[in-house]
């Protein structure tokens, strides 16, 4: 078995829930890697999409920002924002990818602020971009995250993105799209997804190396469990190979 | 239908007028003929831009970029601005180098996306200097296509139920044929707004290449319009290629030719971005004192965006980083 | 003085009344024509817009539809449907034409049916096509046509483009733009316009040939009359000469 | 905000569901794949459109109509269609021949423009044989742009106060921010759209050129989209050019390659309108039984578009209204 890191996991587990036909709005870094991993293993019909515009680039190298010239590169369509937005609002994209500095048991998320003065925070990041928007509209929500307590909290400084809101049908009834909402997290210790009732979130299964109670420790609300808990399966070696040869050769990624 | 008690509203100020009508009277007076309108970067902020306008710009933060009008903002010390931060990351860094602005409609700000967060954008952010109304990227596109449509606000489904909602200033309404709940986003008229394209006759009518963004809305949305091109054509090609025009002239108060112009950001089959020389914003910004000389040097005592440019590598830079954007290694190859 | 007929005389008033500079989205016909002589007289800088997309062609001959290909000949724009209502919508169209089987004295036009029962006309016009759009959201409608009392009545038997609706400020009530609606009734008889209070049609003047008797005679309401009612100003023989032979040629329209 | 006492409703009936999350739960089962989608008009025909589907026909009338399509749902005979007469002339002439649709949600129907208007239409109009629902051409652009848009309505400034909106479907409703009086258009999604286009990939991936109408928003708007083609095209040629993509493939499920498909209608920068044909349909439906034999011989006779245009003059007729198209007199100059 070969060896690999806890970026280069997540990334091809990430990939493995990309499949082929399905559609995907990606930002730069690790979601776009897993997508272009995808595309060159098991789902060469993955279109990628990118919220300034572009639409099934053939990518010649990872995008520095979602509306460089490389997210439109021989691209089928260079079209606009609107047109991306409104295509997920419209149901036509089942995948999306968000990172965040805090998330809860509920798969909300927080791009925004540490603090509980919004006109004054004591630490303020970019906002919601377009992490809202996609959480909001696409079919189903992933996320990547290396996982400890801070990060997985019970006490959300900022909602900015919309997981299960406060779970069972609350999404639902607060206007946003049926069936829609979180689908996997994904950290360095474990997989994630929700509960069908609850809506909270449930281990599914922990990765080589960690135990139960890690995965636990490292979470700072109560997690779900799934009655088949199973073991992660590691990263393949052609994976891993083709993630490191072709998908990102100057480990702007995997290398962080 | 009186449900309206449990219809939210977010809390936050809405910076601009959305009302169509008012738009309207303003819209009729506007000049819908094909005149000259070649001027300059220098022209167009002094007589454009008053302290206190609403300004949004075009392009996605440092792509597509109208870098001179970006620095003449600063140079001529535009104050108590309302600024659009819609996918906004170099042209809002320096907008804060000059502190022009005072309130804010927050889609993305302070990042350069996968280079980094801005310091100086962070501190000056953080000093609650900055009336500030959360948005979305999704939202000020719409926000501002509302504008471009003609009416003074559109429904959409997103940031329900959120605190991104909570802080900004949409209402939510339900759908009078379903019952859905949407959230209202109010339209933006902007009072101002550059757009850099990739060529453009003297009248305004222009071609843009690549990923547009929100810049067909905005160009309509907004009551004053200038566009920095990189190259001026004869209206021949425009009419030659009726479907292909981006912006039509009547949108269109000001054309500003500036080769390069969205340096240091990319130009979509043009040239890439000078990653290098945006690192060098990210180090200096560190240090308020660093900052301060890097900004003096950079745009306070260049007399325009050409010695700016030729500051940091001039055409000799933008040959090199029309190689990177078209892929060509010239390492590699090529006549011995 | 050179002789005309009225369709003649019906083109060169509207003429007139488009200044350089304005902006007029107008159908197939007189009003395209009209249009055409303004540029070619004094409106040089006049744009053109046809609601299928066409914006400021060069037009070489009169299109038979609005959305064939002569709308955007060497056009500015081909644009859309959706583009030129926005564009109208938003304040940026000054003048359109209208015609119609009906209108009354607040200028709302009946293009739609005669008779009583919606579901079962006595007669069926095509309907609004963009006619209600335009007069909605152009600042300033103008119509061309023969006046007779049948045409010109009291009684609606249905109205498919708001005028000023009931009159007085009804038509902003309503919530149509403010400052918007009706401008010019230009006939065979007169030159009407509408009263600033009660939105009533005024005769402004009246042309060569024809007296306030028969003015009033072929009208199905009551005429309010402008304290200084004067002739109509007819064709000028430049006016007529471009006409006859730069804009309508074949005599397609004036021909009729 | 109990204001709802005041706003009114249009009487007629709304004839598709507007609802946004019913529309999102069949596009999440649309495939998004890019597969090989070539097909025939009469397999299109045979697979895609049920008796009392809701149709919707792209371009103007007789300006880039998908003809082909048009005829052969007279050929095969389908009933009680819903049908979107947004701008219908020549389009729905052939249909009324085939008595195919029921119901008609209407912005322009019965004339052909300056052509004068159809007996035939008019004759099955004033039957009472067809529900009847008035809209208007910005309406129904509306009502195909709140679908393309994942929405259940938009709000609009027209129709307002007049019997066009009495015996429509839309709503009055109220701007939460300004108190604005708005007509809320519902959202259009027709369950099948036959769009002509100039060129495309086997996958959908389409070019147009002249002025586009609706059928940008059209295409994404309707659940079963087929586009027929002046010619293939190799999808290098959408990726050269990406900003040119006028339609994307995930919209389209069916690609059908007819050279000259738009006649007797005109093709932008190909063919202008074959007149005397249509002033023939006109005629012909002076007298019912003269239409019936003229139908049978045009339509249900022929075997398919191509015989059709051979019997009123094939390639040789097109050449010539190539030259009209083209504005080029044969008669004056050309090599003796």
């Amino acid at each position: 078995m070969s060896d690999y890191n806890p970026m280069e996991l997540m990334i091809c587990v990430a990939a493995r829930n990309l499949e082929d036909g399905a559609t995907v709005v990606v930002g730069t870094g690790a979601p776009c890697a897993a997508s272009m991993l995808a595309q060159k293993t098991h789902s060469p019909n993955l279109c990628i999409l990118f919220e300034a515009g572009g639409v099934a680039p053939i990518l010649p190298s990872m995008p520095i920002s979602v509306g460089d010239s490389r997210t439109f590169h021989r691209a089928i369509m260079a079209s606009s924002m609107p047109e991306i937005m409104e295509t997920c609002q419209r149901g036509m994209v089942d995948y999306t990818f968000l990172g965040g500095a805090q998330i809860d048991m509920y798969g909300n998320i927080n791009s925004t602020m540490i603090g509980n003065d919004h006109s004054k925070p004591k630490v303020r990041f970019p906002g919601s971009g377009g992490a809202n928007d996609l959480a909001s509209l696409c079919w189903r929500t992933m996320m990547m995250t290396v996982q400890d307590s801070k990060r997985f909290t019970s006490k959300m400084d900022f909602i900015t993105s919309p997981g299960y809101l406060k779970g069972g049908d609350s999404r639902y009834e607060a206007g946003l799209p049926k069936g829609s909402g979180p689908y996997r997290i994904i950290t360095n210790m474990a997989i994630m997804g929700f509960d069908g009732e609850s809506k909270r979130m449930k281990v599914l299964s922990i990765n080589p190396g960690y135990t139960r109670k890690d995965v636990q420790e490292n979470c700072g609300f109560e997690l779900l469990w799934a009655d088949r808990l199973s073991d992660t399966d590691p990263p393949h070696s052609e994976e891993l190979r083709i993630l490191r040869e072709v998908v990102d050769p100057h480990r702007y990624i995997i290398g962080r | 239908m009186d449900i309206g008690a449990e219809l939210l509203s977010g809390q936050n100020e809405l910076f601009t007028d959305p009302d169509a009508d008012n738009a309207r009277l303003f819209f009729r007076t506007k000049s819908r003929a094909m005149k000259n309108k070649l001027s300059t970067a220098e022209e167009v902020v002094k007589t454009m831009i008053s302290d206190g306008d609403y300004i949004a710009i075009g392009g996605f933060g440092a792509n597509r970029i109208p870098t001179a009008i970006i620095h003449e903002i600063v140079r001529q010390g535009k104050k108590n601005l309302g600024f659009a931060g819609h996918t906004s990351t170099h042209d809002f860094q320096v907008l804060v180098a000059g502190e022009c602005f005072d309130r804010c409609d927050i889609a993305y700000i302070i990042g350069l996306e996968a280079r980094g967060l801005s310091p100086a954008a962070r501190r000056y952010i953080e000093s609650g200097k900055v009336k500030l109304t959360e948005w979305t990227n999704a939202t000020l596109s719409w926000r501002i296509k509302a504008a471009a449509m003609g009416l003074s606000f559109l429904p959409a489904r997103n940031i329900l139920g959120t605190d991104t909602f909570r802080y900004s200033a949409a209402k939510e309404i339900l759908c009078p044929f379903t019952g859905q709940k949407y959230a209202a986003h109010p339209a933006l008229y902007p009072d101002f707004a550059a757009i850099h394209v990739h060529e453009c006759d003297i009248y305004g009518n222009a071609h843009v290449y690549g990923a547009s963004v929100s810049d067909q809305d905005l160009a309509k949305a907004a009551k004053r319009v200038v566009l920095t091109t990189e190259k001026l054509i004869h209206t021949d090609k425009i009419r030659s290629n009726p479907e292909g025009t981006f912006i039509p002239f009547w949108c269109v108060d000001a054309v500003i030719e500036v080769p390069y112009g969205s340096y240091p950001g990319n130009m979509p089959y043009e040239y890439f971005s000078d990653e290098e020389h945006l690192q060098e914003w990210l180090k200096v910004e560190k240090d308020p004192e660093e900052h301060k000389k890097f900004i003096r040097k950079q745009i306070m005592e260049t007399k325009n965006f050409y010695e700016y440019l030729e500051l940091n590598g001039g055409i000799e830079k933008m040959i090199k980083l029309r190689s990177i954007e078209l892929l060509i290694d010239r390492n590699k190859g090529g006549l011995k």
